[in-house]
């Protein structure tokens, strides 16, 4: 790949802002912030905070990937996305970290379910996203490899 | 005097003809040094050695890894680890390092309490001049590197230096290494000091220190590609490129100097304090080994 | 005179007793901290080469600590860690010197 | 609500969906870390994240210590090219950034 500085330009120039201004937030559209489940420390506490004791079903349409071994556990790139119909969140769990709920990510009507997000792994684990439509829950996993580096690259 | 310094001007000239190289180099010689007859003949004699040991190096290279273009190397050990190089394209898509050459761009444009501000001295820096450092400065006799040069910038219009490695400094130099992307390293080595330089980053190199008995060259040269526990060890050529970096390590922009100092820890020996003049000469001797590829920093790596 | 001599004798050997042993501590002492010198005087020297190991300063450093504590054969056997170390450090430079051109690409 | 938090957004439309990006100055302490003197670095990480467009938030996120230091997420709504969305964002000290971006 090369990156080069007049497509780097554009991206800087034309692509973004950066006007960051203090502001309030005069309106909570959405739930609060789930205390309780991001502080769970097992993941079974962390699932049960979040959704209750309700089923979660295996599901070949949601689309995790994850590497198989990540490069460094402090930032792994994970993608998200599904094809069930009126999905409003798609949650990320890291079984084996520290506390297991990473992110919760809700979609509004005109969103589209898929997401990139960077995420910690303190070791191997698996990286479950669950999928939450129409008051039912999805799920699939895969196994990502944390390793212990040697020089670093 | 006169014809003695001409018939040696003739002479080294057919011998800096045998290769392009050293003819380019003659040719940037002439405009720099055309008031320095000592300077002169220095200039042919180091840098036809240099270059020749630039060849050897990035000849090695391309060798072990038929399958990597040359102007890949610069993007370290992604240029050769398929795995990693995914991971890294995913980070590179927003890169970290942006939020820092926003933050560079602010800085650089801040003015010193003179009305003077950092254009003034660096009057290139929309061409890009990352590209051009570290330069061996003749008047110090010493390696000034891009992060002192910010320095000796800030100390001439009376203003305090930075901490090296601070947020300040590697924002400031990643916003002039991101303004130079696509310019091709092609540092000369033009005297005997510099050539002194030069061959002290290159001692360096080639040293095995600490308690693992390890020298750079032993990695980065030996056993590049292979996993050294779950790395791959990247190839020793386009190291400086990239610089300053953004290492998911550490979470923040670094320069060559804190990665040295990583490095010799690794090996267990006692590192060097930044911008010495050991590691200067060493970012020195890395950089001329990295003639001919493109600056591609602020870059990412794990 | 007789007791007086019984005295001594007596007094001689108390002293003998109880100084036994802090003689034979304050010999071995002086011997690990002779070594922790010559150790910590070639770490020096190996610093100025550029060649000091990291691990040398911590076993000096241990090789203290455990002499404070009291643990004798301990500080012993990490100074002369330390020892051996520093002077490898020395040598590793000389090598280097006249050798490193030989792996130079 | 003292100190902003810096947001950078780049929104690309193409066949009437946003693609969405964004990456957030923050440190994302996780409360588990430990400073060079071995004093545990207090929990400091951003909490959630509201993008709004044409007065709707049509996205939004919960963030928990386990997201990466300067987070980085993308999204995608149905939207046009330039039209102006809003990023807002919160973190654990109450503190707070907002951006506004024009999509390309």
């Amino acid at each position: 790949m090369k990156l080069t500085r007049r497509n780097f330009i554009v991206d800087l120039l034309k692509g973004s802002s950066f006007i960051a201004l203090a502001t309030s937030f005069p309106t909570m559209a959405f739930a609060k912030w789930n205390e309780k489940a991001f502080k769970a420390k097992q993941l079974k506490q962390a699932l049960e905070s979040k959704y209750g004791k309700q089923q979660i079903v295996d599901s070949g349409d949601i689309l995790l990937k994850a590497p198989t071994i990540a490069e460094n556990g402090a930032v792994v790139p994970i993608r998200v996305s599904t094809n069930i119909a009126n999905t409003n969140n798609i949650s990320l769990f890291v079984k084996d970290n520290p506390t297991p709920l990473i992110a919760s990510l809700n979609f509004g009507e005109t969103s589209i379910p898929e997401i990139q997000i960077r995420i910690r792994m303190a070791k191997t684990s698996e990286v479950i996203a669950i999928v939450e439509a129409d008051g039912k829950l999805y799920q699939t996993k895969q196994l990502v490899k944390v390793t212990i580096g040697g020089c670093g690259g | 005097m006169r014809s003695k310094a001409k018939a040696l001007t003739i002479s080294l000239a057919i011998i800096s003809s045998i290769s392009l190289q050293s003819v380019l180099a003659n040719e940037t010689w002439k405009k720099q040094n055309s008031h320095s007859r000592v300077a002169k003949t220095d200039n042919l004699n180091y840098s036809q050695i240099v270059n020749e040991d630039v060849t050897r190096f990035q000849n090695f290279f391309v060798k072990k890894f038929p399958n990597v273009e040359f102007e890949e190397f610069n993007n370290g050990v992604y240029a050769i680890d398929s795995e990693s190089r995914e991971q890294w394209i995913e980070m590179e898509d927003f890169p970290p390092y942006e939020l820092a050459v926003d933050e560079g761009k602010i800085l650089f444009e801040q003015k010193f309490d003179n009305g003077k501000s950092y254009a003034d001295c660096f009057p290139d820096f929309k061409k890009g001049v990352r590209q051009n450092y570290p330069r061996f400065d003749q008047k110090t006799n010493q390696v000034v590197t891009l992060e002192l040069a910010i320095n000796q910038c800030r100390e001439a219009n009376n203003t305090a230096p930075l901490a090296y490695e601070s947020e300040e400094i590697t924002s400031i130099s990643g916003y002039l290494a991101f303004l130079s992307r696509g310019n091709k390293f092609n540092l000369q080595v033009n005297s005997i000091n510099a050539y002194n330089a030069y061959l002290a980053g290159k001692r360096f190199y080639y040293s095995k220190r600490g308690q693992l008995n390890f020298a750079c060259s032993d990695c980065h040269i030996k056993i590049t590609g292979t996993k050294l526990r779950a790395d791959t060890v990247s190839p020793g050529l386009g190291h400086p490129t990239g610089m300053p970096v953004y290492r998911s390590k550490w979470g923040e922009l670094g320069s060559i100097g804190r990665r040295y100092q990583e490095c010799n820890k690794n090996v267990r020996a006692v590192p060097f304090d930044l911008q010495s003049e050991v590691y200067r000469n060493l970012e020195y001797f890395q950089t001329i080994m990295s003639n001919g590829l493109e600056v591609n920093g602020p870059s990412s790596r794990k | 005179m007789k007791p007086i001599q019984t005295l001594t004798f007596f007094a001689l050997v108390f002293l003998a007793l109880v100084l036994a042993p802090s003689k034979s501590y304050s010999e071995n002492s002086s011997d690990i901290i002779k070594t922790i010198s010559q150790a910590e005087n070639l770490r020096l020297e190996a610093s100025k080469l550029g060649f000091e190991w990291t691990t040398t300063r911590i076993l000096l450093a241990d090789a203290q600590k455990a002499l404070k504590a009291g643990n004798k054969e301990k500080a012993n056997q990490l100074a002369k860690r330390a020892f051996n170390e520093a002077e490898s450090a020395i040598k590793q430079a000389k090598f280097a010197q006249q050798h490193w051109n030989k792996s130079a690409l | 609500m003292s100190k902003s938090i810096k947001i950078k957004v780049k929104a690309r439309e193409k066949n009437g969906i946003v693609q969405a990006k964004l990456l957030v100055k923050h440190p994302m302490e996780s409360g588990l870390r430990k400073d060079k003197n071995g004093e545990t670095i207090p929990i400091h990480h951003l909490t959630q994240l509201y993008a709004e467009y044409q007065g709707n938030t049509v996205f939004q996120a919960d963030f928990g210590p386990g997201v990466a230091k300067d987070p980085f997420l993308a999204f995608a709504f149905k939207g046009k090219s330039g039209d102006e969305f809003l990023v807002k964002a919160v973190d654990t000290k109450q503190q707070t950034g907002e951006v506004k971006a024009v999509v390309k």
